[in-house]
C-alpha cells in the first residue's frame, strides 16, 4: 500500500533516511531493522578520504539543529570497500550521496559507484560545511547546470540531485538541473545559518556559518518542494523538518513521491518507524490506496 | 535489538547542593560505571536534542543520575516530581575497564563526580578519591564507603584544600588513574601522569545521536577522529590529542 | 549606557517593537509603559485602509508562527489622525512601517508621512501576504532598487528598507538599496513558508504561502544580518525570532545597531523589558561601555 | 498597569470525562463569565504560543478552567500535577453581558460548556440549559444547583435526545439567549433565534497574542472586522457575519 516507485525503482514506503544523520546504517540496525526502511541515503561520500571540520560540530538552535561536520567520510573507496557490503546484505535501496570540491572529484566518485549496487546517486551540491565547494554549486543556476550535466555523462545510475535552500531562486535552480539531465530532485539540504557565542564573542562555528536543519525548517522547506514541483515533472524526494507522519503526509501532498528523515532520528532511532506507521494508519484511515492518490493534492 | 527510548518513572529528584540534583528512576536499567544515557522529559521540540548524563548509580530497580543545572535541559529536568515519567536511550558508550586492581586514583572535578560512585562500587583494589570543586562539595558521602581515602580541592579554599585537584595527588603513588571533569582538568591529569602511571579518562563533547551516527561528538586521537558517544567516552589519557 | 544612535535620532536602547506584532502601541501600554523601548515601528500601512486577508491567518510551528493578516490597517491617512497622537503623546522613537502595491502608492504614502512627527519610514519591500506587491519588490536587485530610489527622491525623513529573506540573495540586495539610497536597513521580514491541511487536502492559508516567523528562524536571520553586515556601511536593524537578551546581544554582535522584535512579543507582552534589562545586566557584568564596543566584532 | 503573565500553582487537575480535563488553579484570579486567559505551563519554545482557555469558575483565591485535549497544549497541560506551576495571562476580552434578566436559554456544544458554570452563577433570572455532546456529558452536575432545567442531547443518543441541541429548544420560550460552541452549532443557534430573540455569542479563533495587536484572532461583524480577542469572545448573534 505504501510502495512508491521512483525512477523504475520500488520502495517499500516512501520514508528514506536522509544523508549525514543515519551514518551507513549500521549503528540503527541494532535499534530497528533497517530494511523496514524505504531507502537509506549514505553519509555525504567524497572521493578521498575526509576528517571533517575541527571544533564545534553540532549546536542546538530552537527546534532545531546546526552542524558543521563538514563531510567527514571514509572516500568512496572506503565506502565500497567497507561499508557497502553490510547495505547490500540488507534488502534496502540505496542512494550513495556523494559531494565533492571540483567537478573532477564528483565524476571521479561517479565513475567508481557506476560498478556498484547502488541504486541512485544523490548528487550533493548543496553541503554548506565545506570551505572549497559543496553547496557554490548549488546557489547559482549556472554552475548548478555545469555539473549536473557533466555527471549526467558519465553516470550509469539515476541521478538524483539535492538541493541547497540557499538557491538563489529555488524554481529556477530545479529547471536548470532538470534541463542538465537530473533524473530527479531531493530538497532540501540545510540553510546557512549563524550563532554567536556572546561571551567569546565569536561565532561558534570555526566555519562561521553552518547548516540549520530540524522541524525549525520544515514550513520553508515544505514550501520550497510545492514550489519546486510546479515547475519540474521529475520524481521529487522531500526533506527538511519532518518529525512525523503528519509532516510526510503535507510533504507528499506538495508534491513529494518520497521523503527523507534528518535530525528526527536524533530524538529517536526509530522514529522513521513511526512514521511508516503512521502513514499507513492514515492512509487506512482515509482509504487511500496508494500514494499517488494524493500526491501533489493541494 | 536494543531498546529504543523506554519510559522511567521518577522516585526522587532532589537538590542535594546548589544547583546538583541526583535523580532516581524506577525501572530495570542496565549498564556498566562509565556509560551514559540520553535523556528526554519534555515534549515538544524545543529544546530539540535529548541530554547525555553519565550513570551515577544503579540498584535492584533503580538508576541514579547526578547533574548540574546548565541550561534549558537540566532547567527543565530538574522540575521533574516522584511519578513524572521521562525516555531514556541507553546505556550508551564503552564505560570503564573494571578488570584492573591496585592502588587506583578517582579525580573528579566539579559534576565529573557523577560516574564516581558506581565506578568505585565496582572496582576491586584499593581506591582513593581526589574530587576539586568550585565551592560546595557533594556525593562525597556517598562514596565514602567505598574508598580508602576522599581528598577534597576547592577554588575558595572553603573545604579542603585550597586550589586545584591536581595539586593534591601523585600519580608515584598510583598503580592507575580514573578522571572525569572539565577538559582542562582532564589534560592536566593526562599531563600528570604520562609516562608515569596508567590513566583513563571519560571524554565530554556536545552529542546529537548519541549512537554514533551523526559524527557531532567526535575527538582526535592518536588513531584518528573517534566518536566519544561510540569509542568512548572513556578513552586511554595517551591516546587523547589535546589540541592548542 | 544602552543608547544607541540611529542616523541622528537617539534610541534609549536597541530594542525597537516590530511591525504587525505591535499593533500601534495601545494594547502594549496597558501592561508596561510603552516609553522604556528604544522605538516602535507601526503596523505595516498602505495609502488606504485594507481589511485583510481572509481565512486563517494565524498557524502556529515549530518554535514559530505563520501568519497571513495582509496587512490590514487603517491607512496612512487614518493612522495620521487616529493612531499617530497617541503616539505622539509618548516619549518614543517611531518607525512608519509602509507597504504598499504600486510605486505609486508608496510615494503617496511618504508624502503623506513627510508632514508628521515620525522619525523613519520603514519601507516594506518585503510582506509576503498580500497578492499585489509588497515582497515581489524584495526579491529582485532591479525591482527594489527602482522603488529605493524613488521613495528616496520624495522622502523627507530617513528611510529605512526593510528587507525580505526571500530576496535571491541577500547581500546583493542590501548593497542595490544602499546603492538607490536607503539610509538603513532592517532585516529580515518573514519567510514564505507553506501547511498543509492534510484533511482537507489543502494549504492552510487561503494565499497558499504564508509568513514564518519566530525563533526557528533566528538562525538563518542572524546569518542574513552578518553577511549584509560585511558589505555595507548603513546602520542595519536586526529581525529575526529574537525572545531573550541574548539573542540581541548575538544580532548586535553580527552587526545590527538595533534590534526588533515581534513574535516574542505574543507569549509575554512585556517581554521587551526583559530584554532591555539583561542586555544591560550583560553590559554590566562584562564591562561594556557602549553598544558601540561589541557592534559586529564577530 | 495591568498585569503580564502571573504565576498560578496546580491545586487539581482532573479528567471529569474522556479527555476532557477540569483543572483548579490558586491564586487570586479575577473576571468576569466569557472572559479568557492565557495559559502557559512549558519552557522552551515548541508549542510557541500561548493557548486561550474560558473561566470556568472563580472562587475565593481559586480559578477553574475546563479544557478538551485536542493537540500539543492541551496535551501538555493535562501532565500537570498539584504543585505544578504555570503562566497565565487576562482576564482578556469583553465576556457576557450580565446586566440580562429574564427567562435565558443557555446552549452549548462539547466543550462549549466551560464558560456556563460561571455564566449561570452570575446571571439572574430564569435559567435553563440546553447542552450538545458527541456521547459522553460532563459538567452539568456542578451546573444543576443553578439552572432551572438541563437538557441534553447526544449525536449517538447514549444520553438525552438523540441529535443536535437546536433541536431541543424553542426561542419562542426565552427572552435572552447565550451560545457557546462549534461554529456550526453557533451559527444554527443565530439562525434560529433571529429576529425572535436576542442572542449573544462566544466566538473561537486561533489566537496569537490575545490582547488585540497581532490581528490574527478576527471575523466579520456588521461593523466590520474586529477582534475575538478583544472587542469579543462575546458578540451579539445578528452582528457576527458568517461566511462559509
Ligand atoms: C557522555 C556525557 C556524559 C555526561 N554526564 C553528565 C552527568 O552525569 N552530569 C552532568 O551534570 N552532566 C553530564 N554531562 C554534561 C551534560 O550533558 C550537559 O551539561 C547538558 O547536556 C547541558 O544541557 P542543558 O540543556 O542544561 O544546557 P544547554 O542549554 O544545552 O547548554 C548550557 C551550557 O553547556 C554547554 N554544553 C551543552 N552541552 C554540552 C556538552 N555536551 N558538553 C559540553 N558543554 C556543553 C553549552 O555550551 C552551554 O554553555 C555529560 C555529557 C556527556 C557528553
Ligand atoms: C477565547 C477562547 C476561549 C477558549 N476556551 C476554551 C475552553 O474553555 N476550553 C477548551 O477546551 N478550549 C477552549 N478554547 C479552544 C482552545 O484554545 C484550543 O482547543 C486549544 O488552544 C488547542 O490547543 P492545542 O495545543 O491542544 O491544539 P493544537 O495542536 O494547537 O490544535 C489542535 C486542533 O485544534 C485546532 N485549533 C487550535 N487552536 C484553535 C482555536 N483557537 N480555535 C479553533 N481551533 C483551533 C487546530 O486546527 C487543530 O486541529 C478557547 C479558544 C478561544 C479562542
Ligand atoms: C549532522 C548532519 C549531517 C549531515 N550530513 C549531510 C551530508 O553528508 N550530505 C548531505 O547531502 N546532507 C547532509 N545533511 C543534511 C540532511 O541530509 C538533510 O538534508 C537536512 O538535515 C534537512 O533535513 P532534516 O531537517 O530532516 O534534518 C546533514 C544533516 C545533519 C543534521
Ligand atoms: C502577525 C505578524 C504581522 C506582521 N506584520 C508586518 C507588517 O505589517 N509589516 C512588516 O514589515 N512586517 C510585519 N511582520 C514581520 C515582523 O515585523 C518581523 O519582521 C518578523 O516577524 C520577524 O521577526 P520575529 O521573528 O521577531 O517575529 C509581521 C509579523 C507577524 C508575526
Ligand atoms: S553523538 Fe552522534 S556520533 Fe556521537
Ligand atoms: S489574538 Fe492577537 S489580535 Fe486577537
Amino acid at each position: 500500500m505504501t510502495k512508491v516507485d521512483i525512477l523504475g525503482v520500488e520502495l517499500k514506503n516512501p520514508v528514506i533516511a536522509a544523508s549525514g544523520t543515519f551514518g551507513f546504517g549500521r549503528e540503527f540496525d541494532e535499534y530497528f531493522p533497517i530494511e523496514s526502511l524505504g531507502g537509506i541515503s549514505t553519509k555525504g561520500l567524497t572521493l578521498n578520504k575526509r576528517d571533517g571540520n575541527k571544533g564545534i560540530r553540532i549546536y542546538e538552535t530552537a527546534s532545531g539543529l546546526m552542524n558543521s561536520i563538514g563531510l567527514q567520510n571514509p572516500g568512496v573507496k572506503g565506502f565500497i570497500e567497507d561499508e557497502l557490503p553490510f547495505l547490500e546484505s540488507k534488502d534496502i535501496v540505496i542512494l550513495a550521496n556523494l559531494g565533492g570540491s571540483t567537478i573532477e572529484e564528483y565524476l571521479e566518485g561517479i565513475e567508481l559507484l557506476n560498478n556498484t549496487s547502488i541504486h541512485f546517486i544523490e548528487l550533493n551540491i548543496s553541503c554548506p560545511n565545506v570551505k572549497e565547494g559543496g553547496m557554490a554549486f548549488g546557489i547559482k543556476c549556472s554552475s548548478a547546470e555545469e555539473i549536473v550535466r557533466e555527471a549526467k555523462k558519465v553516470a550509469k545510475k539515476p541521478l538524483i540531485v539535492k538541493l541547497s535552500p540557499n538557491a538563489e531562486n529555488i524554481q529556477e535552480m530545479a529547471y536548470s538541473c532538470v534541463k542538465a539531465g537530473a533524473d530527479g530532485l531531493s530538497l532540501v539540504n540545510t540553510f546557512n545559518a549563524l550563532a554567536v557565542d556572546i561571551y567569546r564573542r565569536k561565532p561558534v562555528f570555526e566555519n562561521i556559518t553552518a547548516g540549520l536543519s530540524g522541524p525549525c525548517i520544515k514550513p520553508i522547506a515544505l514550501r520550497m518542494v510545492y514550489e519546486v514541483s510546479q515547475v519540474v515533472d521529475v520524481p521529487i524526494i522531500g526533506i527538511g523538518g519532518i518529525v512525523n507522519w503528519k509532516d510526510a503526509i503535507e510533504f507528499i501532498m506538495a508534491g513529494a513521491t518520497a521523503i527523507q528523515v534528518g535530525s528526527a532520528n536524533f530524538i529517536k532511532p526509530d522514529i522513521m518507524v513511526d512514521i511508516i506507521n503512521g502513514i499507513q494508519e492514515f492512509m487506512r484511515e482515509e482509504g487511500i490506496k496508494s500514494l499517488d492518490e494524493i500526491r501533489g493534492i493541494i | 535489538m536494543k531498546d529504543s527510548y523506554r519510559k522511567g518513572i521518577v522516585f526522587s529528584n532532589t537538590e542535594i547542593s546548589p544547583n546538583i540534583y541526583e535523580l532516581v528512576l524506577e525501572g530495570n536499567f542496565q549498564g556498566i560505571p562509565g556509560q551514559f544515557y540520553m535523556l528526554r522529559s519534555w515534549e515538544g521540540t524545543d529544546p530539540f536534542l535529548p541530554r547525555p548524563l553519565s550513570i551515577a548509580d544503579i540498584d535492584s530497580g533503580r538508576i541514579k543520575f547526578l547533574y548540574e543545572v546548565k541550561g534549558k535541559g537540566t532547567h527543565i529536568i530538574s522540575k521533574l516530581k516522584k511519578g513524572d515519567g521521562l525516555s531514556l536511550l541507553g546505556p550508551l558508550g564503552n564505560g570503564f575497564d573494571l578488570s584492573q586492581a591496585g592502588k587506583i586514583a578517582l579525580i573528579s572535578g566539579g559534576i565529573g563526580i557523577a560516574p564516581m560512585l558506581y565506578l568505585a562500587k565496582n572496582l576491586s583494589g584499593e581506591i582513593h578519591i581526589f574530587s576539586g570543586f568550585r565551592n560546595n562539595a557533594y556525593f562525597l558521602d556517598q562514596i565514602r564507603p567505598y574508598v580508602k581515602t576522599v581528598n577534597i580541592a576547592t577554588e575558595n579554599g572553603s573545604l579542603g584544600h585550597k586550589g586545584l585537584v591536581t595539586d593534591l595527588f601523585d600519580p608515584g603513588d598510583f598503580d592507575l588513574v580514573y578522571a572525569c571533569g572539565p577538559m582542562p582538568m582532564i589534560r592536566a591529569v593526562v599531563n600528570i601522569c604520562k609516562a608515569r602511571v596508567p590513566v583513563f579518562v571519560s571524554m565530554e563533547n556536545r552529542m546529537a545521536c548519541g549512537i554514533g551516527a551523526c559524527l557531532g561528538c567526535t575527538i582526535e586521537t592518536v588513531r584518528g577522529i573517534e566518536r566519544v558517544c561510540k569509542e568512548g567516552p572513556v578513552f586511554k589519557g595517551e591516546e587523547v590529542v589535546f589540541n592548542d
